[in-house]
């Protein structure tokens, strides 16, 4: 076995795995707040890329201008969530919530391509996608800067969510609210306007998966797919664990290139689609609740 | 006051345990039932027939089965189109390699295909719960789907990996026409529909309930979870896998595994959530809100005369802004909310 | 009266780009048509209905539309499945549909599918011509052997259906051919890209749909695999699989069955149409893109197919849809016809029989430069068709005898 | 009370209402349980028996191990250490399963009611173990199956009788107070035809007239069926009144066992529980 | 009920004090049909305790969580009627804010949050308050001083532990927001005994301390009105009999149906009403 291709798997799909964990990241936040699956966490990023793009596209803006525009947009999107959708819906089980957010996939995706269109854009980011020079010399290996940053991007802001959740009085009173909405109420957290906090920075998380994702692919609508790469990093991980996100990340990462570079001629290829959910259910049959997910408690 | 059940005093358990109790229900489906056969054939037009009742119908049967497995066994799954390609393909193969095989009996046997590739995929069932299980479900998904894209045997060799289905012929007579097929389809939904409304009025139904609202406890009265839980995926799949087979035969022809794409999956789901968790009717009516809906609302789109990109987007919109709308208006589902209407209707004039 | 036309199209959803360029195409030229008094002063109506792209929703948008304005007389959905969901219902009907560079390549034989046009080219057409081109590009074909060709493909029908053409010639011309596929949607191929890296193929043909084309285009860059020595599909050669990528794509190149460039056709869509506010594209850079030309070349052999139907079933008066499949079945857009309506070269010459629904099965190469796609093949290629009549005639034969057809030429 | 004995018992024990109780030989016997969670010791090697017929109390303080002691009965935990021996079947541990078809049936102290269901399906589901058709018989609604159905929607009838729950019995359990959900746990538990009844504070929540109700109900079961009772209660009142021996538990020991009366002057008890003597 | 008398009574308790809360003529219906407060009023004076009595039905969760306005999460409405709170209607206000204006609601049945510890469930009902570490620390041994069983089992999730645990963390996370006034919803309920006096001890001493008012919804009649200046009798959505503590206690009927005590004094639990069950076993 070549080992330097082998360490050239295992690096490019740790940092895959750096980028599926940036999108899972979206979902455990919102999760961990209020115990709803959002569906819609593929669309947001769908959305926030595209609108970002859009304003650098069509109206000429300055990326450095259309960023910080894009955030107040994505601020005013989680706002708005907050209001219309789970307002009403506080104390519903989370199937209903899951439902309500899959409605939302719906429209965000509506809304995002009815005001940019649906033509496909190229997104520039200052560091271009190409094999970093520095490491193919020292090491020989192939390994592309942009992900070493997107890698970079992604520690930054796991770090600083994983924080804010263990550290600060915010966090507790999200992991209150994700056990008992109605409990939350009743000891006077302000759950709406956590929620709409926290739907703003899930929007802001989906921005930053976008701009990378679409930097790396085209914006494009395919950029809602990206969250089926995220679904089998958050069951290994665990839903409601910032750092199982990553460590799952990287798990899933590393494993499905292996799987998908050494098994995969073995059985006629194109595993990757399968392989990690298989993975994590495997996983999971050992710990049901995911890595570094809470315990489910089963009580009576 | 129109619709009463005063005056109806049921005399002994057994009337009171028939499937609709009260009288006027039943005149209500019969009649339906009587439309359905008799009207609906005669009056529609082959549009309504092949291109909405009766995929309406096959979403109905495929929202049934997924229906019984998370509305009734409370097993949140993802993997329904993987259980329908499963019965597709299979009957596929059964008629293709047995020749003379009754086409009913394929369906049977596709359908008992999917059963089994559910019960395996269900085992996880066991230990993993919630959005854990659904997002693992998805392994099912991706998994069956590549099965039949790799595997050139499941599709019988075919060189673009499609199965074309047999023309359907039950003694001697051909399904081709619309109203045929509606008919096939409509006989095969309402019988089976009425199974599963007679299982959930027993003890396995009782079963899945009591596992799904609270399992510790359901173990603890003498149900064992692995059994029920793995019937309910044994049901439930075989449900979708006769839903795929009639997906194949009755309605689209010429099949590629990616017809059964994870989308379906989600549109069944939604269908489940928007008519109501753990409902038989709620199946029916999620089913129709979700293959009539985006008709109903491409044809008003269309009408004002928008330039077409925009009518496409702005349904999108609508339709997520009214999934939203009726899960605010009624969390439980279209079912609940008919169920309330029909209290309201029983009470009125008089309210309260 | 008109002549009705059906269009389940497409302009939400993951491949909303390339179904409004396509459709665009098609509405543009069917305007163009009417303002200069329609096809012998029959006007083309058609209604547009919205699929998403999936087999169910396309089924009803066929249904709902093949009966608006006594009948439509032909269907283009431009999608594999929606296109499969109607097949059977197409002979009964009796409304022709066409599937310009998609669908099954075995239709071409109308003795069995009388009622399916893949007209232009088919996917195995397609499979022999790249290997042709790649055969003279390394000068001549004896010069493949011991080649390594990778057919990175999307795992599906639509990606494995090249197969056996590949497999056929691989064996015939020697060269060795990998075939590593991409999961649908094909958002991440870094796996793929370091197994092609690591086997150092001399060509990749991208056999790849929607998003999973551009991925393939960056993911190259990334694991710095030379661009130059890939070869796309046509689905995978238009300004959506470019232009997200930046630089990435430039010197990719592609198959098209349209020469991208100039041609007086485009120039009165500009004027007549786009001047006075009546495109059908929302953003004007996009004529002639593509999968606009791709739609416009379409209409051009409808519009074709109406005229030679009405110059047997009588001139000035709309055709049925079976008089259409007439028409379909007699196209003759040679250079002189393709010079009146200026549009000379834009299309292959098609002229199609009972036998040949496909009517012409050449292509060409395009070359992005980073800026727009330009063709690097002076002419038209076609490669072994001889094979591809043989397999042609297998499946199709199969397909007969599992649907109990007796393969017959239509009236 | 055996498990093979006719199902007609409520109508038995209508008919012959003679109401003598006869406290008869051990039936349950818990031999030195030990049961923690990580470090917590839930129960720290207690011994304790049930007699049959009788009522039996457990007390203790909060978090003393008295809802862990019936789970351990029941399956629910397995305790690390000690030996359960039921009718005479000596066992390290139980198994849900095992333990409701052996005739232990309990209700919980966080009523686990099947909150989906209407009152008449939860007791209903009491009675799964007595149903012999399969699902296909069932799904076909034929015959045995629907004869069955009928037969057994009898029995839970007589239970809603005889709780008093007949007005709502088509509701949805979610839908009713605390109370009422009580009571039906106690019938879904009932309609298993229980040979041990472990009740876990089926009290809580309730006044003294439901209170009443509720001892009478458990009372006349215990007197007219022979069902044997395990009761967990924090009313004295109710506790020193109606049961025949009280086990008491206190940071998972024991500390006391006895009469009523016994109990109720055991200085440690005094101590750790009651405060000051009744 | 004697509408008169009603207002009568209610003059006298304004007479005696202004109310701090007061609900009047509140109508509830659950899920647009389920009607299951039929116009309830009743005044809770400051620093009084007040409760609120009735068999299990009644509507006496419902009555308090009309007032806390957590009503809206179980798809009940009020219908007719107001709530008011030191003057002002607070039936619009979000449970945050009532919480801020010194409000808590101690939930029927714990609602304990199952995945934190014991401690980080009494640190979310400080939430509202902006205090201090210092001050966080003095509330918590405050509640660790009430209830010596939960600084035990501090680093347990809340829920691992026993329903009584549970029970005695819903409560100290109520205090731990300061409130100037509580709902109670059955504070006794799997309690052992000596803990319940415990907490009526513990509910008295607020009371007159720190000048805490207090809404109990109590099954506990005799240990309610023990500890209670007040208290309303719901039954079936009404409120049928209010009165002073003694009065109720003094009167027959609640003698007889909520305290169980006869003329004869208690009766033994396993003699009761023994007719009225065997009647309807013998008929
Ligand atoms: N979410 C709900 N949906 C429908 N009905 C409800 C709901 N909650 C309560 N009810 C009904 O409202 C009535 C009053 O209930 P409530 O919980 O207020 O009674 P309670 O007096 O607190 O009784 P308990 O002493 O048993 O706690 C009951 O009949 C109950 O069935
Ligand atoms: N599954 C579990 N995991 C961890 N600890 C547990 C578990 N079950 C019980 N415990 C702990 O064991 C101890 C005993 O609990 P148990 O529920 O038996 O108490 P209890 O006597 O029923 O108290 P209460 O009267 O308050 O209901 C408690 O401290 C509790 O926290
Ligand atoms: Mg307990
Ligand atoms: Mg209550």
């Amino acid at each position: 076995m070549n080992l330097n291709f082998f360490f050239e798997v295992l690096i490019g799909g740790l940092l895959s795995g750096v980028m599926y964990a940036l999108v899972a990241i979206g979902f455990v936040l919102i999760y961990k707040a209020s115990g709803v699956f959002n569906f819609a966490q593929g669309a947001m990023v769908f959305f926030a890329a595209l609108t970002c793009v859009g304003m650098v596209d069509q109206f000429g803006f300055s990326l450095w201008l259309a960023v910080p525009l894009t955030i107040v947009v994505m601020i005013i999107l989680g706002i708005a969530i907050e209001r219309m959708v789970l307002r009403p819906l506080v104390n519903q089980p989370e199937i209903t919530l899951f439902m309500a957010t899959i409605g939302l996939a719906f429209f965000i995706e509506g809304l995002a391509q009815l005001v940019w269109g649906a033509q496909v854009h190229k997104l520039e980011l200052p560091i271009e996608d190409v094999p970093s020079e520095y490491l193919m010399e020292k090491f020989n290996i192939l390994v592309s800067q942009f992900d070493i940053m997107a890698a970079g991007v992604c520690a930054l802001l796991v770090t600083s969510l994983a924080l804010l959740f263990s550290q600060t009085k915010v966090g507790r009173a999200l992991r209150a609210v994700a056990d008992d909405h109605q409990a939350a109420l009743a000891v006077g957290i302000p759950l709406q306007r956590i929620w709409a906090v926290l739907w703003a920075v899930a929007g802001l998380v989906a921005l930053v998966a976008g701009m990378l994702w679409g930097a790396r692919n085209g914006v494009q609508f395919a950029l809602t797919f990206v969250a089926l790469k995220a679904l089998p990093v958050l069951i290994l991980g665990g839903f409601t664990s910032m750092p199982g996100a990553i460590v799952g990340g990287l798990i899933i990462g590393a494993t499905e290139k292996m799987a998908e570079v050494y098994i995969g001629p073995l059985v006629g290829g194109g595993i990757e689609g399968w392989f990690p959910y298989v993975l994590a259910l495997l996983f999971l049959l050992v710990r049901p609740e995911g890595l570094f997910g809470e315990k489910i408690i089963r009580r009576i | 006051m129109l619709y009463r059940e005063a005056g109806q005093f049921k005399t002994s358990y057994q009337a009171d345990s028939q499937i609709f109790p009260i009288l006027q229900d039943r005149i209500a489906l019969l009649s339906l039932l009587v439309v359905a056969i008799v009207v609906v054939p005669q009056l529609a037009s082959a549009y309504t027939l092949s291109a909405i009742l009766i995929p309406f119908l096959i979403f109905s049967l495929a929202a049934l089965g997924l229906n019984i497995l998370t509305g009734y066994a409370g097993q949140l799954s993802l993997g329904t189109a993987a259980f329908m390609a499963v019965g597709a393909f299979a009957s596929y193969n059964f008629i293709a390699r047995l020749p003379g095989l009754p086409i009913l009996l394929a369906f049977v046997l596709g359908g008992l295909s999917a059963a089994m590739v559910g019960i395996a995929f269900g085992l996880p069932s066991l230990r993993i719960r919630g959005f854990y299980l659904a997002a693992s479900t998805l392994a099912t998904q991706f998994f069956v789907v590549w099965c039949l894209t790799k595997i050139p045997y499941l599709t019988n060799y075919s060189s673009s990996g499609v199965i074309t289905a047999q023309k359907i012929v039950i003694f001697g007579y051909s399904f081709d026409t619309p109203a045929s097929k509606y008919l096939l389809v409509l006989a095969v939904v309402a019988l089976m529909a009425l199974l599963a409304k007679n299982m959930i009025r027993s003890n396995v139904g009782r079963s899945w309930m009591a596992v799904r609202d609270m399992d510790v406890a359901a173990e603890v009265i003498g149900f064992r979870l692995m059994r029920t839980k793995l019937l309910a995926f044994a049901v439930s799949s075989f449900y979708c896998g006769v839903a795929g087979a009639l997906y194949a035969y009755a309605y689209l022809g010429t099949v590629e595994p990616e017809a059964y794409s994870l989308d379906l999956s989600f549109r069944i789901l939604f269908m489940v959530i928007i008519g109501g968790v753990g409902s038989v009717l709620g199946s029916f009516l999620g089913a129709a809100f979700i293959v009539l809906l985006p008709v109903f609302l491409n044809i008003v789109a269309h009408s004002f005369a928008l330039p077409t990109s925009v009518a496409s987007n702005l349904e999108l919109m609508v339709f997520g802004a009214l999934i939203i709308f009726f899960l605010i208006v009624e969390p439980h589902g279209l079912a609940r909310l008919w169920q309330i209407a029909k209290e309201k209707l029983r009470l009125w004039p008089f309210p309260h | 009266d008109d002549q009705y036309v059906a269009l389940p199209s497409y302009r939400v959803g993951p491949y909303a780009a390339g179904g409004s360029g396509f459709y665009g195409g098609i509405i543009d030229y069917f305007n163009l048509v009417n303002l200069s008094g329609g096809v012998n002063g029959v006007k083309i109506s058609w209604e547009e209905c919205e699929t998403e792209y999936n087999p169910s929703r396309g089924v009803e948008c066929y249904e709902r539309l093949k009966t608006k304005n006594g009948g439509a007389t032909m269907v283009e959905p431009l999608s594999t499945g929606v296109a499969y969901g109607v097949l059977d219902r197409l002979a009964t009907d009796k409304i022709p549909m066409t599937t310009i560079g998609y669908g099954r390549s075995d239709a071409a034989n109308g003795k069995v599918f009388p009622y399916v046009f893949p007209l232009i080219t088919s996917y195995w057409n397609q499979a022999a011509a790249m290997i042709k081109y790649l055969g003279d590009k390394n000068g001549g074909m004896d010069k493949l052997k011991g080649k390594k060709i990778v057919h990175l493909y999307h795992d599906s029908a639509f990606g494995k259906e090249p197969m056996p053409v590949l497999d056929a010639l691989s064996k015939q011309y020697g060269f060795e051919l990998i075939k590593i596929p991409v999961t649908p949607p094909g958002t991440e191929q870094q796996s793929q890209w370091l197994q092609i890296r690591q086997a150092n193929p001399d060509h990749v043909i991208l056999w790849g749909w929607g998003a999973m084309n551009a991925v393939a285009i960056k993911t190259a860059q990334r694991n710095g695999f030379p661009r130059e020595k890939m070869l796309g599909v046509w689905w995978a050669g238009s300004e959506e699989d470019t232009v997200p990528t930046g630089d990435a794509a430039k010197g990719y190149s592609a198959m098209t069955f349209n020469t991208p460039g100039n041609y007086p056709l485009m120039d009165d869509i500009h004027k007549k149409l786009y001047d006075a506010g009546k495109g059908n594209l929302a953003d004007r850079s996009r004529i002639g893109s593509v999968y606009h030309m791709r739609g416009v070349s379409a209409a051009i052999l409808w519009v074709e197919a109406m005229r030679t139907a009405q110059e047997k079933f009588g001139k000035g008066k709309p055709v049925t849809g079976e008089q259409m499949r007439w028409g379909l079945e007699h196209l003759n857009v040679d250079e002189a016809r393709q010079k009146a309506i200026g549009a000379l070269g834009m299309l292959p010459v098609v002229k199609t029989s009972c036998d040949d629904h496909e009517g012409s099965g050449a292509v060409k190469v395009q070359q992005w430069d980073g800026k727009k796609w330009n063709a690097i093949t002076p002419n038209w290629i076609i490669g072994d068709k001889a094979l591809t009549r043989k397999l042609l005639e297998e499946s199709s034969a199969a397909y007969a005898a599992e649907k109990k057809i007796t393969p017959a030429c239509a009236k | 009370m055996l498990m093979n004995e006719p199902d007609n018992r409520f109508e038995a024990a209508l008919a012959n209402d003679s109401g003598g109780r006869k406290i008869g030989p051990v039936i349950l016997d818990m031999q030195n349980i030990s049961l923690s969670f990580g470090g917590v010791r839930a129960l720290t090697d207690i011994s304790f028996n049930v007699k049959q017929h009788e009522i039996r109390a457990i007390i203790g303080p909060n978090g003393a191990g008295k809802s862990s002691m019936l789970n351990v009965i029941n399956g629910v935990y397995r305790p690390q250490q000690g030996e359960i021996i039921y009718r005479g079947q000596h066992r390290k541990n139980m198994d849900c399963y095992a333990a409701a078809k052996s005739g232990i049936a309990r209700t919980f102290q966080n009523i686990a009611l099947f909150k989906g269901m209407t009152v008449l399906d939860n007791i209903m589901t009491g009675r799964n173990l007595k149903m012999k058709s399969n699902f296909l018989m069932q799904a076909l609604y034929w015959g045995p199956a629907r004869r069955e159905e009928i037969e057994h929607r009898v029995k839970a009838e007589e239970i809603i009788d005889f709780l008093e729950i007949q007005a709502i019995r088509k509701t949805p359990v979610g839908r009713l107070p605390y109370g009422l959900q009580k009571r039906v746990e106690l019938g879904r538990a009932l309609a298993a035809e229980p040979e041990i009844l472990l009740l876990d504070e089926p009290m809580a929540g309730m006044n003294v007239e439901e209170k009443q109700d509720m001892c009478r109900f458990i009372l006349d079961v215990n007197d007219q069926f022979g069902t044997t009772i395990v009761l967990i209660e924090h009313d004295m009142g109710v506790v020193m009144d109606i049961s025949d021996r009280v086990v008491v538990l206190d940071y998972g020991k024991k500390i006391g066992d006895g009469t009523p009366d016994e109990v109720r002057t055991n200085q440690d008890v005094i101590n750790a529980y009651l405060g000051v003597a009744e | 009920m004697n509408h008169a008398a009603n207002t009568a009574n209610a003059a006298v308790t304004a007479a005696a004090a202004a109310p701090y809360l007061s609900v009047n003529n509140v109508e509830v219906i659950y899920d647009h049909v389920i009607l299951v407060l039929k116009g309830v009023s009743l005044q809770v004076p400051q620093g009084k305790i007040v409760a609120l009595l009735g068999a299990n039905g009644a509507g006496k969760s419902t009555t308090l969580k009309t007032i806390s306005t957590l009503l809206r999460g179980e798809r009940g409405d009020v219908t007719k009627g107001e709530v008011q709170f030191k003057g002002e209607r607070i039936d619009q206000l979000t449970p945050n804010e009532l919480v801020k204006r010194g409000l808590s609601q101690v939930m029927e049945g714990r609602h304990c949050f199952g995945h934190l510890s014991i401690e980080e469930n009494l640190l979310t009902g400080a939430y509202t308050r902006n205090a201090s570490r210092a001050e966080l620390k003095e509330s918590l041994e405050k509640v660790y001083h009430y209830f010596p069983r939960l600084r035990e089992r501090r680093t347990s999730q809340a829920g691992y532990t026993s329903g009584g645990e549970q029970q005695m963390c819903a409560i100290g996370r109520a205090l731990m927001a300061k409130p100037s006034m509580i709902l109670l919803d059955e504070p006794s309920m799997g309690i052992a005994p000596q803990i319940v006096e415990e907490i009526f001890g513990i509910v008295k001493d607020l009371n007159s301390k720190e000048n805490v008012s207090f809404l109990l919804a109590e099954q506990n009649t005799s240990i309610a009105l023990r500890y209670a200046d007040f208290g309303y009798i719901l039954e079936n959505g009404r409120v049928v009999m209010e009165g002073a503590a003694a009065e109720l206690s003094a009167n027959e009927d609640v003698k007889e149906f909520y305290l169980g005590v006869s003329g004869a004094g208690r009766k033994s639990f396993r003699d009761m009403k023994f007719y009225r069950r065997r009647k309807r076993w013998l008929a």
